[in-house]
């Protein structure tokens, strides 16, 4: 009988999950905030995303793991459905495409903590 | 000598032979609007990082017409991507029993699309007491 | 263990067993699984022509007897089955089979097999035509379903079965007296092998498909009984063909019995429950075992001929004559539960919510009573050759089986076969390789003739077609003298016709059109054991039923001159030879077959008489 | 045949191995009544028009599972399907896809049957018992967690659904984890870690990206897809806790 190896996708699809909870979720409405109600002054009061609430955001511990869980999952979310994308149109992207597709989010992950960490607390 | 031929047809543009595939590609595809988004997000933290400067100049970009146009985007594209999430939940999650019979399909995806709104608002409700 | 071999281009494969079961239905699966458990050095070769799960046991619905309740009891299962045999079956068979029953219905349990289950646990029973008390293992109306997956499954686990799925079978071996193996064809590439082994085991089903109008799948052809016919072992009392009274008209398919078990009615075009003026009433409120719609197969499918004769069955513009089965009164959540197979089917193939409209139904042809002549080991005339299953005849179902006793019948007396064979197989010493290996070819190229003969003109089709025909007019629920006669003479005339076929395909890869036309070779030979067993038979027991005679005497049962079964041997380019043999009787004595009131009645005067 | 008659084309991808290079489609007209099946559609062909027609059946009430076909593009079983659903429109029937073809309708399905085989399909007893004990008990619980996953075919119309299984061959596919998933939550069996193997393997759940049309066809409404997608979750568990349980889980 064949042997099969023990494949390590629970890790990948774990971080697919993670963040495909999270764009499903909150997702829509970070965008709105963010890219839409925030640019045009809609709705939420002016200096919802002024230097210094985001920067006291950025240091609250809480806030530091919103941030860093939206970037670093939903990175991890896409790169995974991308990279099985190309495989089902039948572009095999290979180890090129697995770096992309995997390694943009682990350094995404690498740059999102590093500067979150050099924020302080 | 056998006279078999096993005939494999191939795959190509399997996804375009079927609604169903179709709409899966598309659902699929909201991936890529993902990644542009949190992308754009990882950018605003290393200028957050970078000083007031440096955020105030990606606030100002994030007014552009061709930003805005690109946040609409991924609004409807991730907006799709959370209505197709739940709706897999059927598939994707165990069954939950409820006095030994399965729950139904529609009650589960139901609870998914509620549970999304309600944390959108909550998260628009947060935003709003932090910002006052 | 396989290598080919090669002379005047001809090849055979050769793979050497020691026991080779043609057949992976649910009594192939068991033999297989006993073999395997009795010996595991024993090397098993399990041929099919579909794979095992595709097998027709797949398609029984309602359920497999064994005695499970304390108010039951192994004389009761014993005196039901013969009784509802008309006292043609083998009673010692019966006994042991009776006892049985219930370790292996058990042992499919372990198996995982999912019975149905009452609240606390316990596997759950239910009524059945002809048994005095519910004893009838279900699960839910995929009985046979689940049962074949089991089985299917659980052989999966011996190493020692070596399967040869989608191989069909065209000879046995003979040699020395004695049964040396098989020759087959792989219907993937159409190359032979020869199957060595010290015993062979059939288990091919039964042949109702030589009906028209049959609850069968196409793969009922009786090849197996063929086999053995022209090996020279006895084909006994093959007149025996059940009708099985609830059928969707045209395709045949059936409603199981289970929905009269459940509560189902039977009603004709007035809306009336007419079967109570067939011997089997008075009404109840419920069902009631052994009355009314719970009465024997036999009985109903004749009870409609006669509402049919009577012009009180339904006339429909394309099903014809049909009477309603009703259901409406058990609610849709009831049917959903206990009979989702049968609401999905009304609803899928006849457009029919059971819940809202009764169906309309008549009978069709559901099970062969006959077959293969085996004692009590399962073992036929001829030394190491075995016979399970529908394709057999061990004796339990003598002229009319009941319902439910077949499955059963497969596991009992599989596990039976499956450990003679093995210790068959280690007494034998192994055959002559090169002589069996000529055999081989030969039959290679008796088939093989078959496919590349030129200039044929019949078609198989249409030489099917009138052998249906023909059987429906001649051997259905009534017979009679000269519509038998007429039934004998155009079998002689296809089996002439026959010679004359032209098969379109003349390839090797999957060339079904090959296969039918041996099939049909096999059921014209089938067919033509019936239609002479019947004519043969001057009386009306269970399924056999005639309207002819001096006076219409051939309408009574005649115990003096048929309490015998009939016995058809093989007679090279004629008509089968009839002889009649006897019936093993222990403790039940012939009496009248009666149901309803006057069988409680029989029942109290049986009882009364013992003590 | 009365002039009445409806007549209904049928386009029927053809491939005879040995004659052709690769399959070729072939348009045949075929008279039908209301309650003629596709697989009575085919069948009127092969007694009538062409007997090299080939395509497997028997049971004709949807339960052997072997007549599963392409119809219009979809898999579906050809015995409960009915020609007047799409009458007066052609009608195109194909070999299950993502199988290789044999010939005409009749697919390759020994990779089917080797990936049941290898998810070891029967109880591995938890707690042994002997016949004279009796059956085991199950609650209406314990009996309720499994019995949808028992109601499979083998029709492979799943497969045929399934693109993963077009797209990797080795992908254990729908229907054999639902099998899995059947015996590892009967309560009588005790096999979960050794199955486990297979089904967390590279062959294994994995490769399902939740398409979810394996179950949409499935004429059983056995759901593999969930059962499937329950598997990732199972695998993921049994992935991660291996570091924590003595044993450390399966290899
Ligand atoms: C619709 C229906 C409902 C029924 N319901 C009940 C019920 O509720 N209770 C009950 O007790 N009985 C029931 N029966 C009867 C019972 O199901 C059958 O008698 C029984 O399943 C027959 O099993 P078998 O193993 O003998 O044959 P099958 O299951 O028919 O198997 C025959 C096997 O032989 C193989 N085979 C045949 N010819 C060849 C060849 N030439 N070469 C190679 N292989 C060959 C086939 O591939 C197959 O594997 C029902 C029958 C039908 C049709
Ligand atoms: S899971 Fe459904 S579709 Fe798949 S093989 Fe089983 S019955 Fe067929
Ligand atoms: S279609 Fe295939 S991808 Fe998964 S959900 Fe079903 S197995
Ligand atoms: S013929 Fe058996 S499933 Fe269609």
């Amino acid at each position: 009988m064949k042997t099969r190896k023990r494949s390590n996708a629970p890790i990948f699809w774990g971080l697919f999950g993670a963040g495909g909870m999270l764009a499903g979720l909150f997702g829509p409405m970070l965008v709105f905030i963010t890219g839409i109600a925030v640019p045009l002054g809609l709705l939420l009061p002016k200096d919802t995303m002024s230097y210094a609430k985001m920067l006291a955001f950025a240091q609250n511990f809480v806030g530091k793991a919103f941030i860093f869980a939206v970037i670093a999952f939903m990175l991890w979310h896409a790169g995974h459905r991308i990279f099985h994308s190309l495989h089902e149109l039948g572009i095999h992207g290979g180890f090129f495409g697995k770096l992309i597709c995997y390694g943009g989010p682990l350094l995404a992950t690498v740059i999102s903590a590093v500067v979150l960490l050099g924020l302080g607390f | 000598m056998s006279k078999r031929k096993p005939y494999v047809r191939s795959m190509d543009g399997w996804w375009k032979k079927n609604p169903y595939y179709v709409e899966y590609m598309i659902h699929e595809g909201t991936a890529l609007f993902v990644a542009a988004y949190a992308i754009t997000l990882l950018v605003g933290l290393v200028r957050l990082g970078q000083g007031e400067a440096a955020w105030n100049g990606w606030l100002e970009a994030l007014k552009s017409p061709l930003s805005l146009v690109c946040h609409v985007a991924f609004l409807v594209a991730i907006a799709y991507h959370a209505f197709t999430w739940f709706k897999l939940f059927p598939l994707t999650m165990p069954p939950i029993m409820v006095g030994g019979k399965r729950l139904e399909p529609g009650v589960v995806v139901g609870s998914g699309w509620t549970a999304a709104i309600v944390a959108a608002l909550a998260l628009l409700g947060l935003v709003w007491r932090i910002a006052a | 263990m396989q290598f080919a071999y090669s002379e005047k281009g001809l090849s055979v494969e050769i793979f050497k067993a020691d026991v080779v079961i043609v057949g992976g239905g649910g009594a192939g699966l068991r033999a297989a699984i006993a073999v395997a458990e009795s010996d595991p050095k024993l090397k098993i070769a399990l041929v099919s022509k579909v794979y095992p799960m595709r097998s027709h046991t797949v398609a029984a619905e309602g359920g497999a007897a064994g005695v499970k309740k304390p108010t039951d009891s192994f004389e009761y299962h014993f005196h039901d089955t013969v009784g509802g045999g008309d006292w043609l079956c083998e009673q010692d068979v019966v006994e042991y089979f009776v006892k049985q029953a219930p370790v292996e219905l058990t042992q499919l349990e372990h198996w995982g097999c999912p019975w149905s289950r009452t609240e606390d646990g316990h596997v759950n029973v239910r009524a059945f035509g002809g048994m005095k008390i519910e004893r009838t293992w279900f699960a839910a109306d995929k009985s046979g379903f689940h049962i074949l997956h089991t089985l299917f499954q659980t052989s999966i686990k011996y190493p020692s079965i070596k399967r040869f799925d989608e191989h069909f079978c065209v000879d046995l071996l003979e040699e020395d007296g004695r049964a040396q193996g098989a020759v087959v064809v792989e219907m993937g590439t159409g190359e032979f092998t020869m199957i060595e082994a010290k015993s062979v085991i059939i288990a091919t089903g039964g042949a109702g498909r030589v009906f028209r109008e049959s609850t069968l799948g196409g793969i009922v052809t009786g090849d197996g009984m063929a086999l053995a016919y022209r090996h020279g072992v006895a084909l006994r009392d093959m007149e025996f063909v059940q009708y099985h009274p609830t059928c969707m008209p045209i395709t045949g398919l059936l409603f199981t019995e289970a929905c009269r078990g459940e509560g189902g009615y039977l009603v004709n075009k007035d809306g009336y429950r007419y079967l109570q003026d067939y011997g089997l009433g008075p009404l109840n409120d419920k069902p009631k075992n052994k009355y009314m719609e719970l009465g024997p197969r036999d009985r109903l499918s004749q009870a409609f001929y006669f509402e049919q004769q009577k012009g009180r069955t339904i006339e429909h513009p394309v099903l014809g004559s049909v009477v309603h089965l009703d259901l409406r009164h058990l609610g849709e959540a009831y049917l959903r539960e206990r009979l989702p197979l049968i609401y999905e089917m009304a609803e899928t193939f006849m457009g029919i919510d059971p819940a809202k409209e009764p169906i309309p139904v008549r009978p069709g042809v559901h099970y062969t009573m006959g077959g293969i002549k085996v004692d009590g080991n399962c073992e036929s005339s001829l030394k190491g050759l075995y016979a399970i299953g529908e394709c057999s005849s061990v004796g339990i179902h003598g002229a009319n089986r009941l319902g439910s006793n077949s499955l059963t019948e497969l596991l009992v007396f599989g596990k039976v076969a499956g450990v003679q064979a093995a210790a068959n197989a280690k007494a034998q010493t192994p055959g002559n390789s090169a002589s069996l290996l000529k055999q081989a070819q030969a039959v290679e190229q008796r088939v093989m003739a078959l496919k590349t003969k030129k200039g044929g003109t019949e078609r198989i089709a249409t030489i099917r077609k009138e052998m249906v025909q023909s059987m429906e007019d001649g051997c259905g629920i009534y017979r009679m003298e000269d519509t038998m006669q007429a039934t004998c003479d155009k079998l002689a005339e296809l089996r002439e016709r026959f010679k004359n076929i032209s098969i379109d395909d003349q390839s090797s890869v999957w060339n079904t059109d090959w296969l039918t036309a041996i099939e049909l070779d096999y059921q014209l030979d089938v067919a033509q054991t019936m239609a002479h067993s019947a004519i043969n038979r001057k009386e009306s027991r269970g399924a056999h039923q005639r309207l002819d005679g001096p006076d219409g005497a051939y309408k009574l049962r005649d115990d003096v001159n048929f309490l015998k079964h009939s016995e058809a041997y093989y007679v090279a380019g004629g008509a089968p030879r009839i002889a009649l043999g006897d019936v093993k009787i222990t403790t039940s004595q012939p009496a009248a077959r009666v149901y309803g009131a006057a069988g409680e009645k029989a029942d109290q005067e049986r009882k009364a008489s013992h003590v | 045949m009365s002039e009445s008659q409806k007549v209904i084309e049928i386009e029927v991808l053809r491939y005879l191995p040995e004659s052709d290079a690769a399959p070729h489609s072939e348009i045949y007209k075929v008279p039908f009544s209301d309650d003629m099946s596709v697989l009575q559609g085919a069948q009127y062909i092969k007694d009538n028009l062409d007997g090299s027609l080939t395509f497997r059946w028997s049971c004709r009430m949807a339960i052997c599972g072997s007549c599963g076909m392409m119809i219009n593009g979809i898999p579906k079983l050809s015995c409960e399907t009915f020609l007047r659903d799409y009458y007066p429109n052609r009608i195109s029937i194909e070999a299950l896809a993502n199988f290789p073809i044999e010939k005409d309708l009749v697919t390759d399905l020994s990779g089917f049957i080797e990936k049941l085989e290898a998810i070891q399909p029967y109880i591995i007893p938890k707690e042994p018992r002997t016949l004279e004990q009796g059956e085991y008990l199950q609650t209406p619980e314990q009996f309720n967690a499994y019995i949808q996953f028992t109601s499979c075919i083998n029709c492979t119309l799943c497969y045929a659904a399934c693109p993963q299984v077009g797209l990797n061959p080795d992908f254990i596919g729908p229907a054999a984890i639902a099998l899995a998933h059947r015996y590892n939550m009967d309560s009588r069996d005790g096999g979960t870690a050794q199955r486990m193997e297979l089904l967390a393997s590279e062959d294994g759940v994995y490769n399902c990206s939740a398409v979810g049309y394996c179950s949409e066809v499935c004429p059983k409404h056995v759901d593999p897809g969930n059962a499937v997608n329950i598997n990732k979750i199972e695998a993921a568990k049994d992935y991660f806790l291996r570091f924590l349980s003595p044993k450390g889980g399966s290899k």
